[in-house]
Order: structure tokens, then C-alpha cells, then sequence
């Protein structure tokens, strides 16, 4: 996560023009085991900004990833890519987890298995591991078995794979929680170039000063329902939604929300 | 009705000619009635019938090998041997007969063919007193039967029964008990080629299982068995038994003999 | 063909349902089930230990244990055989040709398999739980208490495959059981009878029959385990 | 005690070192071997695949195949009988009482087990890597090879269960191959026939070597997954 | 993580003089597959004090802390307990690990779980976990299978876990890392509780601003080997080692730091 090495990060910019997006949800809901987990929700994602979801714990936010990635398919409601490619998706994605899994391989293995079904040549993957590998720090990990690395350096890994696979919309779910201060900034710096090269980002986190600096878009989640869909400038000046202006004051606990005069509404979750 | 019925029973070591033929699951319950008591019939390789008796297993022994029980009763693991019946062994091949068996005059001839012939024979080859008879025959006549096995010699090492199931797939000859063989039902093409010889006799034979060596025999019941099998009714009983119609045991038991 | 013969003969049998069969089948659910029910007694602690301590010679316990996964029936029916025989050790007892034998003989042949496959799974969960496990410090027994139970549901088909062996199972079984009618005859000795009888349509629908039980009991296994998935997630 | 006379009988068997022994050693060697080589290239994928594909009747398969590992040889051993036999249907091919009709025997036993465990144990592992292997897009047959390559450290003590059965079984090797002196002889049959003739010393010294040589097998087996776990951490 | 019920919080102040502090480490080293993962490390923790141990990814915090806490053993040196109730160290500490394991349970089966082991009646159980599943915020998902939570509420799961067991030593591995800002907050509040309580916290976190808010004592770890132990306020003025400051202003990655001058010792690492 070198940050002075952006020129020759290895995404393939002149292949950048939507292939896949926009990607529509329409009232989306998500049940499991009989609660509504993800609420009516309905957005559109558009080629080119960089949204950040933001809500506390328990909100729905990696849910949201997973729904638009594909993983899960909403009880109610449709998620439509509806860009010129849309028959194979998949191919154009990739997902940071939360909690990445880390196949029982050496970091280079992990790394070549998922180029490898994407169809790439092994001179060329070869290639694109190494400087992926440097730019994230990990060269003198490369033949580690990847489930001994450490937290940080799995999430490393995570987002090395994620990229390498080149994708016109990149997930990520809190891509810097076990991250060092500096690797979280050359992260940053990484994330902004990956946008400058024509992928979309969609990405969640905790950190409210990560979320000022890197979003164009910003989305609030509560409890399952999409509260507020802002302009970072906007949101981060003064949210609409009184949740989401305790939230930013840092005060909102879902778990107490009856103190923060929440909208009628919200009252119905796992009641059951 | 009498002093046995205190719902006793008695293990008796025999083999699978006899269990499979039907002849316990026919006569047993006649003596069951009369006495109370049940009996448990083991069928297993005449080698291993003597084997369970010899350990003191079983109560009584009930095979076909009179050599065998002799040394049975002279090594005093049994008390004393009776006759109970016979039958005959058979040679059994397939209905074309490439050997032309069915023209022997004896069995010994009868075999000479089939090893001319070398067409398939099918030998127990588990020393079982169906193999013993059938090796008599072999020893009479000049042929290498080692280094024929797996060739036109088969050994089957196993049961009447699958050695049977393997001669009719195959189309072999072999030597069997008449019993087994009239109650066997996957045939096929399989025929009786040759019978007769008075050296094919099957003679069955029944031995307690010495008490004073084994303390837990129930003699009383097991003789009550052996008193049964050997006396009129047994007997009776045994000639009275058929498959599909025809007698399959000969009872000669000492003293049935003399009424007869 | 042959295999028509043998489901008009499975069909013949269940619909003349004679008592016979009735005592067979019974006989056969009871010996296999608590020869399994034994073994999983044994074997799943055995097995959920060895993943758990570490001791000198665990290694070896565990290629002795895969290995016995492939005792062969007969041999363990000669073992058992010579040791309740009359002149045997527990020849007292009395047990030979009895279904105690046929359940103790069944018992040797499925305890390896279960302790095996239950050392394979609970390592693996082993590996996922061990630092909380020994960070509250509980003792390796207990962690075998809680690694048995967090896997049960994955257990069911280390539970089966026990079964399965002990159900099918016709070596051991004949040679202490003795198929005595009546006593000792299960399902599978009596396919074994009737095979050496000629009987192959006869065999084989008893065999049809075995394998309708077997997969009865696989069913309910399966619905029981599922229903209580889904009560606890 | 018979078990001292059958380490006797074992202990003179190797010394006189009979090529009838050698011979019949190989052969049991050989085809087991042969039948669960085929049996996991036919039962790992089709285990895996299950725990991967979704589809309707996937739980029905799931419970049959759980059934299925308690097929009885017996019965196995009929079936592929009367399909070999000059009345079946591939009577032509004349491989009744062959070493080749005892590994399809073998191979119809087996492969159950080996997919039915296979299916257990590749589900733990689904469970972790489905979301990135979704994720990258990947469809279900190749998922179906990561999760095999992934997990074969644990799918060895399924092969061996799978050997296990394979190696011990009698039923229905004794059916097909007919227990032909020279031909298809093996380590079980002849420890059944010496049974059945009262040997039961040879009987078991036949089955100490049998053991001796499941416990060659698995212990290689471990040494060699051990070296590869060691290598690929 | 309701801060304002700091009162109320379920320790046990009066049990909690030491009982198994100090904790002693002389020369600890720790190897793996010929890696030198932990140098010669030498370091003691006294009673009262909150430790926090700063330092880039892979820098071998969570290995000190599982060392410390007795979960693998050093290669070389001791690790010792010195106080007077030695015999039964893990009755006395907790840990909350960096990716906490869930039991196949639910949330409250969790916790009764640990505290069943520890001797703990079932009356009291259920009173304690009432209340620590109150102060975490996860009382409305107590029948919830653990699995089934947001990595949030999972973390918080971890936590109230440790916590129920009222150690004297309570090991925690960034313990905030996935939690929503208020969460943080509150768990921060928290944790200062537990402190006032008595009970010595060591720390892990890459949160700068919590470990100057949290921290009395700090060590800096770097690719194994402690290079700074000071006193909090003395080493947010200014830590004295160099790399501890490039580390302070952001900068430390430990792929790069040739280009940071570190002392000569620490080049052998991973040579092989
Ligand atoms: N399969 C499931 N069954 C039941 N509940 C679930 C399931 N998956 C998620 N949930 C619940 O849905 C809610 C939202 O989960 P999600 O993981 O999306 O939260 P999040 O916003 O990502 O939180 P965090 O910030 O902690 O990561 C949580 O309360 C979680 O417990
Ligand atoms: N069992 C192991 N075998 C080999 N290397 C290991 C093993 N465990 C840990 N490591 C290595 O040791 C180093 C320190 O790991 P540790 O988990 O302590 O780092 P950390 O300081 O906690 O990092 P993070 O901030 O990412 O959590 C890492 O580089 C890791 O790859
Ligand atoms: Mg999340
Ligand atoms: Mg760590």
C-alpha cells in the first residue's frame, strides 16, 4: 500500500466504461428466519462516484454488499445490473468481506486461484501478483499459508485479491478495520486511485473521517431502512435525518433509540 | 406332558446340508411338541460344526463324516456316535454333459471323464465332508489336481450352496449332497449326471457332546434329542420329510432298522 | 430378469407379512441400533478426545484407529467368538448364540469407525474453537463436552455410516449369532441363507427390504437432525 | 488360548513364506486398492458437488446416499452377480468370478461411503468459502475442485473409511469371485473358509496378517498426507 | 455500552486485589516454522496500570497477547505469574481475540457457556448475563444464533463474554475494531469501568486517539520486538524511538522500512 506508487497501479483504465452498471434496487426487502433484516429499500448506483454506507452495528450494511454483489437474493424486490454486460455480472465484481476467507493456500495461491478462473494467462498472472503484492506490502509474505497471517495482513490480502481481479464495481466491507494507521492511509490512497481508474466503489465503514474523505455519495442505514442518500459534502455538513445526525454525533445506539424520538415506524423489528 | 418342559434348550452343531434342505425347520417342532423342549440348530461347514462341539458350543453334533466323529468320540469329546440316515452324494454337471458322465459306469470313471474332458469342476475345496468324499475319488485316479487349480479345477472354498450358484453360472460339474441339491433353486442348466455308486453313500451321524468334559452340556435334554431322532417317531419323522415330492433322508438308525 | 423376481418376491414377502419376517426385521433394527447406540457411547468421546489431547503416541492411536476402521467382520466374529465360547474367558457367561453376542460383536466393528470420523470432524472444529476454549480455561474433557455438542449436526453422518456397517454387516454376526431361527436370524443371515439356498430372488427381496429400512431410518436421522437445525440455527 | 495359537499361526505363515500367501496378499492388496482408487474418483466429486449445487431433491440424494453406505455386500454382491452372470445383462462380457467383477463389487460398496462422507465434510468447508467463491464467480464444478484440493487433508480419513470397507469385506467379493483357489482368492475369503473348516488358528492368523497390512495402508497414508500438510502448511 | 449506567456495571470490586499479578515475561522468543516471530522479549505488568500495545500489522501484537495470556508457550524464555494464586492462572484472566469465536450456539448460550465452566450457579448466571447483555446492547438478540450477528455484534459478543467472567487480567485484541462510533465510545466508557474496578486491562488497538484516551502505559511493538515501553504521557508527547515516531505520525510500513533507517538487529527476519 505503497501511496507514491499510483502511477503503475495495475488496473486497466481504458477498459473503464460502464460494462455492468447502473445497478437498480427496487424495494428490496431481506427476511430470514422471520425478521425483516433489510427494509423497502430502493437506490441506484451509478457509474463513476464513490459510496460510502454508513450506520451502526447491526444496520444492514454488509447485508446491502451482499445483496448487490449477488450472495443473497432479497425476499422482496429486485437488484437489476443494467449496463451492456449484464449476463455475466459476476465477472465484473469484486467483494472486500468483512471477514475474508482465506482459502488453504500460500498468499500467492490465494491470489492466483481467483485470476485463474477468471481466465488469465500465467505469465500474466504472474505478473500481476508481483506488483499487486508490492503495492499492498505483502511480497515478503507471498508463499505464507494465508489463515497464518496476521488479522491486518489478511485484510491485506483480501483487497490484493479483490483488485486484482479488476472490476468495474468493487465492494468493500470496512476494508481498513485491522488496519495500521499507515497502511489505512495508503489503503486511502490505493482506493482513490482504483476510482480514478473507472471503478465504481462501494464501500462501508466505521471511521466517519475515512467516510469525509473518500465519499462522493454518502448512504445511512438504520435498522434495515435506507434513512438518508446524500452528497458527502452535504451529509457530512449537516445530515437531514435526525438519526443520522446523532449518529455523526456519535450518540446513536440502536439499541436505545427509544431516547432519540426515532420515526414511528421503526418499531416493528424483531418483535417476534 | 413330561419332565423336560421347563422350556429348555439344546444347541445342536450341524451343517448346511441339512438346515438348508428344510429337514430341522420340517421335523423339529414334532419333537418340540412332545418334550417342550426347542432346539437350536447351527449351520455351519462340517469342519466347523466339529470345531464349535469340540469347545463345547453345542450340545450335540450332527454331521456326515463318520471319520471325523469317530476321533470325535475317541478323543472323549463326545460320549457315542449314533447312525441317524443317509442319503447319496451326486455328480451334477450341465444338461449338454461335454464330459459325457452320464455313460461312466462308476464314479470313479465318471470322474476320469470329466478330467479327460478337462471341462470345469467345481471343488468345495473347504473340507468339508462333501470335499473329503469327492477327493476319495480324485486320489484314484492319475491327475495333477495342483496344478490344474484355477484352471479346469476350481476351488471354490465355500459352501454347498455357493458352490452350487458358481457351477450353474459357469457350467461345471461338481459333486453334491442330494439334499442340498433338491432344495437348491438357481439350477440353471445344471442336471444329475451320474448317481448310484454305492461308494456315493452319505451317511449322517449324531454325537452328545461329552458332559463330563463340559459341564455345562444339558445332557438330559440332549439326550432326550438323540433318544428321539434314533427311536420310531425320529425316524418316522425323518422318512416323512420331502421336497417337491420325494423322500430326501433315509432313516437307518441301529434299533429302527431291526423294526423296519 | 432376475431383479424383477426380486422385487415381486420383496412385495410377495411384505404383503403375506408373516411374523417371520416381522421377527427378523425387528430383530435386525434392534441388534444393529443398540450395537450403534454402544458404539457412539464409546467412540464419540474416544474420538472428540483424541483430536482434543495431546499426549505422546496420539498420532499413532490415530492411524490404529483408521486402521480398524477396516476390521474385518469375520475376524472380529472369531475374536468375540473364541472369547464367550464355552472354553473362552467369558465362556460362563453363556452369550454365545445369543443377540448380546451379535450387539457385542457389532459393537467392536462400528466403535473404530465412529471414534475415527469423529476425530476427523472434531478437529476441524477443534482447530476453530481451541484458543477460546482453553483461553476459559476449561478442561480438555469439557472442551470434549462442548466440541460432541456444537458438532452434532455434522456428527449425524459419522452416526450413520456406524449404522450402516453394523445394519449390513453379515460376518461377525453369523459366526456368533449362529442365524439360529428364531434366535439369532437377522435380515442379513437370512440373505445369506437363502443366497446359499439358490433362493437369489428370495435373497434379493429380503435385501430390498433391509435397504427400505435402512434408508427409513436414514430419513428420520435426517428429519429429526434437520428439525433440530433449525431450532438452534 | 486359540489367540496365542493364531500369533503362532500368523508368525508361521510369514516365516514359511508361501507364494500361495503372497499371492493371495497381492491380490486383496490389488483389488481393493483398484476399487477405491475408482470409487473416489466417482464418489469425491459426486460428495462435493452435492454439498455445492442446490437443486430440488438435493436432500433426497443427500439421505439416500447416507443409506446407501449401509448397503449390504450381500446384497451388492447379487446384484452384480446377476447382472455378470451369462443370463445377465452383461453376461458377455464373462467377468463373473474375476478379480474385475470383485472391484466393481467393491466399487459399488465404497463409493457410497466415500461420497456420503465426502458430501459431510466438504459442506464445513462450503460454508466458509461459498461467499468468496460466489464472489469471484467461479461455477459450482470448479468450486467443487478447490473445495476437494482444499480439504484434503480431512477427505483422507474418508478415503480411509472407505478402504476400510473395502479391505474387510467378505459378502460380496465371496459371491462375485467365487473364492476360487488361485483366482479370487483373498485375504477375506480365506479367512472365512479356514473359519468354516474349523481352522480357526489359521483363520486368525490370517486375519493379523490382513490387519498388519490395513495398518501398512493407513499409516502410510498418514505419513504421506503428514509430509504434504508439512509442505503446504 | 450504555455509558451512563457505569454504576451499575456486574465486577466485582471487592475480589479484586492481585491474585496473580505481576505477570513476568524474561527473554521471550517465539518461532514458527523457522521464523522468529517474537525477539527477546522482556517485559512485566503490574497491577493497576492499563497497558496498550501499539505497532504496524503483523508487528506480533496478538502474539504477545496469546503468550501472555498462556495460549501458546515461547520457544524460549518464561512467562511467569507471580502472584499468590499461581496454581490456577486462567481462572483469573479473559480475552477478547481479534476475530472472537463464536460458539454454534446462541448469544446467551455463549455466554452461560463460559460461566457454567467457572463454576458459576445457574441464578447467578442468568442475573449476570442479564445485565452485562443490557450493557452491551444485546439483549434483543440473546436467543440469536451467535454465527448469525453482525461482525459488530459479534465483537460485542466477545466482549461481554470476557467481561462476564470478571477476571483480574483481561486481554483484549483490538476490541473496538468493528464497532459503529458510539459503540466505541461506550465501550471505551466501559472499559474504563472495568479498570476502576480493579481489574488490569492489556491492550492491542490501532486506534491512536483511544490509546492516547485509554492508555496509562504503552509498549510499541515492530516486527517482534518491543522497542518502546513508556509511560502514556510521556510517549504521546514524544516517543524516543524513532521508528515509534514515524509510526506516531502515520508513516511506519513495515515493508518499507529500509527507507527509515531501523537499527541494524532487525534484518534478519524471514531471511530464509
Ligand atoms: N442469516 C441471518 N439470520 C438472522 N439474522 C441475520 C442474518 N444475517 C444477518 N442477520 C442480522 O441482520 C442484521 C444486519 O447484519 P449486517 O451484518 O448487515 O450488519 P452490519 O450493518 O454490517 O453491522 P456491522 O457494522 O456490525 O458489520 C444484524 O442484526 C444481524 O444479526
Ligand atoms: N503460526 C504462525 N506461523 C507462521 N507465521 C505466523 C504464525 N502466527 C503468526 N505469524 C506471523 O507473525 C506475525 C505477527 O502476527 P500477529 O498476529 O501477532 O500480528 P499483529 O501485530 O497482531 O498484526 P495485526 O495488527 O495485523 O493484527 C505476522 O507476520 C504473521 O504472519
Ligand atoms: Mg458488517
Ligand atoms: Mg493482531
Amino acid at each position: 500500500m505503497d501511496s507514491s506508487a499510483n502511477e503503475t497501479l495495475p488496473n486497466n483504465v481504458e477498459n473503464k466504461s460502464a460494462r455492468i452498471l447502473p445497478l437498480v434496487l427496487k424495494n428490496v426487502s431481506y427476511e430470514k428466519a422471520g425478521m425483516r433484516l433489510i427494509k423497502d429499500l430502493s437506490v441506484t448506483f451509478n457509474f463513476g462516484s464513490l459510496t460510502v454506507i454508513l450506520g451502526p452495528n447491526g444496520a444492514g450494511k454488509s447485508l446491502l454488499l451482499r445483496l448487490c454483489h449477488g450472495l443473497i437474493k432479497p425476499s422482496k424486490g429486485t437488484v437489476d445490473w443494467c449496463g451492456p454486460k449484464v449476463s455475466v455480472p459476476q465477472r465484473y465484481q469484486a467483494m472486500v468481506f468483512q471477514r475474508p476467507v482465506m482459502l488453504r493456500r500460500s498468499v500467492i495461491a490465494n491470489l492466483s486461484h481467483s485470476l485463474k478462473y477468471r481466465g488469465i494467462n500465467k505469465a500474466e498472472r504472474t505478473q500481476k501478483i508481483d506488483n499487486i503484492l508490492q503495492h499492498t506490502g505483502l511480497s515478503r509474505l507471498a508463499k505464507v499459508p494465508a489463515r497464518l497471517l496476521s488479522v491486518g495482513e489478511q485484510q491485506r490480502l483480501a483487497v490484493a485479491r479483490a483488485w486484482s481481479l479488476d472490476p468495474e464495481v468493487l465492494f468493500m466491507d470496512e476494508p481498513t478495520a485491522a488496519l495500521d494507521p499507515a497502511a489505512t492511509h495508503s489503503l486511502e490512497n490505493i482506493i482513490g486511485a482504483i476510482k480514478k481508474s473507472g471503478t465504481k466503489i462501494i464501500m462501508s465503514t466505521h471511521d466517519l473521517g475515512q467516510a469525509k474523505r473518500l465519499a462522493d455519495e454518502v448512504l445511512f442505514l438504520y435498522r434495515g431502512r435506507l434513512l438518508e442518500q446524500a452528497d458527502a459534502s452535504q451529509f457530512f455538513k449537516k445530515p437531514n435525518n435526525d438519526l443520522a445526525q446523532s449518529f455523526m454525533r456519535g450518540e446513536l445506539l440502536w439499541w436505545n433509540r427509544q431516547e432519540l424520538k426515532p420515526p414511528e415506524q421503526l418499531k416493528e423489528r424483531r418483535q417476534k | 406332558t413330561n419332565a423336560f418342559a421347563t422350556n429348555g434348550f439344546i444347541v445342536v452343531a450341524s451343517t448346511t446340508s441339512t438346515v438348508n434342505s428344510g429337514l430341522f425347520k420340517n421335523i423339529l417342532p414334532k419333537f418340540t411338541k412332545t418334550t417342550g423342549i426347542s432346539v437350536r440348530v447351527l449351520g455351519v461347514g462340517t469342519g466347523q460344526a466339529i470345531n464349535v462341539a469340540e469347545r463345547g458350543d453345542a450340545d450335540i453334533l450332527f454331521v456326515h463324516h463318520k471319520i471325523s466323529e469317530v476321533e470325535f468320540v475317541k478323543n472323549a469329546f463326545g460320549v457315542k456316535r449314533y447312525d441317524v440316515m443317509y442319503n447319496d452324494f451326486i455328480v451334477v454337471g450341465p444338461q449338454d454333459d461335454p464330459a459325457d458322465v452320464q455313460k461312466a459306469k462308476n464314479v470313479v470313471e465318471a470322474y476320469k471323464k470329466i478330467a479327460a474332458a478337462k471341462s470345469i469342476f467345481v471343488s468345495r475345496g473347504d473340507e468339508s465332508g462333501t470335499h473329503k468324499k469327492s477327493l476319495e475319488f480324485w486320489r484314484t485316479i492319475p491327475v495333477d489336481l495342483v496344478n490344474s487349480s484355477g484352471k479346469w479345477y476350481r476351488e471354490a472354498g465355500s459352501g454347498m450352496g455357493a458352490t452350487l450358484n458358481l457351477t450353474s453360472s459357469i457350467n461345471g460339474y461338481t459333486l453334491t449332497d442330494r439334499s442340498t441339491w433338491m432344495a437348491f433353486q438357481n439350477k440353471g442348466s445344471l442336471v444329475v449326471l451320474f448317481e448310484g455308486d454305492p461308494s456315493m453313500r452319505n451317511q449322517y451321524g449324531i454325537t452328545m457332546v461329552n458332559p463330563t468334559r463340559h459341564k455345562h452340556v444339558k445332557a438330559p435334554l440332549a439326550s432326550a434329542f438323540i433318544g428321539w431322532v434314533i427311536s420310531n417317531d425320529g425316524q418316522a419323522a425323518i422318512n416323512d420329510f420331502r421336497i417337491s415330492g420325494k423322500q430326501t433322508f433315509f432313516a437307518n438308525a441301529a434299533g429302527y432298522k431291526k423294526i423296519n | 430378469m432376475e431383479i424383477g423376481d426380486a422385487f415381486a418376491a420383496a412385495m410377495a414377502l411384505i404383503i403375506n407379512f408373516e411374523s417371520g419376517l416381522a421377527e427378523i426385521v425387528l430383530l435386525s433394527l434392534q441388534v444393529s441400533i443398540i450395537a450403534v447406540a454402544i458404539a457412539c457411547l464409546i467412540g464419540l468421546p474416544i474420538g472428540a478426545a483424541l483430536a482434543v489431547f495431546q499426549f505422546p503416541g496420539r498420532t499413532a492411536i490415530a492411524v490404529i484407529l483408521n486402521a480398524m476402521m477396516g476390521l474385518p467382520p469375520v475376524v472380529v466374529g472369531l475374536i468375540v467368538y473364541l472369547t464367550l465360547s464355552r472354553s473362552g474367558p467369558l465362556g460362563t457367561l453363556g452369550l454365545l448364540y445369543t443377540p448380546t453376542a451379535m450387539i457385542i460383536a457389532q459393537i467392536c466393528l462400528v466403535t473404530p469407525i465412529i471414534a475415527a470420523l469423529t476425530r476427523q470432524t472434531t478437529e476441524d472444529l477443534w482447530q476453530e474453537y481451541a484458543e477460546h476454549l482453553r483461553s476459559i480455561g476449561i478442561g480438555p474433557w469439557r472442551a470434549v463436552t462442548t466440541l460432541l455438542w456444537d458438532n452434532r449436526f455434522s456428527l449425524i453422518t459419522t452416526i450413520l455410516a456406524g449404522f450402516g456397517r453394523a445394519s449390513a454387516e453379515v460376518g461377525a454376526v453369523m459366526i456368533v449369532g449362529g442365524n439360529i431361527d428364531h434366535v439369532t436370524r437377522v435380515m442379513t443371515t437370512s440373505i445369506a441363507l437363502e443366497t446359499s439356498k439358490g433362493d437369489l430372488a428370495l435373497a434379493l427381496g429380503l435385501g430390498i427390504i433391509l435397504l427400505a429400512l435402512a434408508l427409513s431410518v436414514n430419513a428420520a436421522a435426517f428429519i429429526i437432525n434437520d428439525a433440530a437445525m433449525k431450532r438452534h440455527g
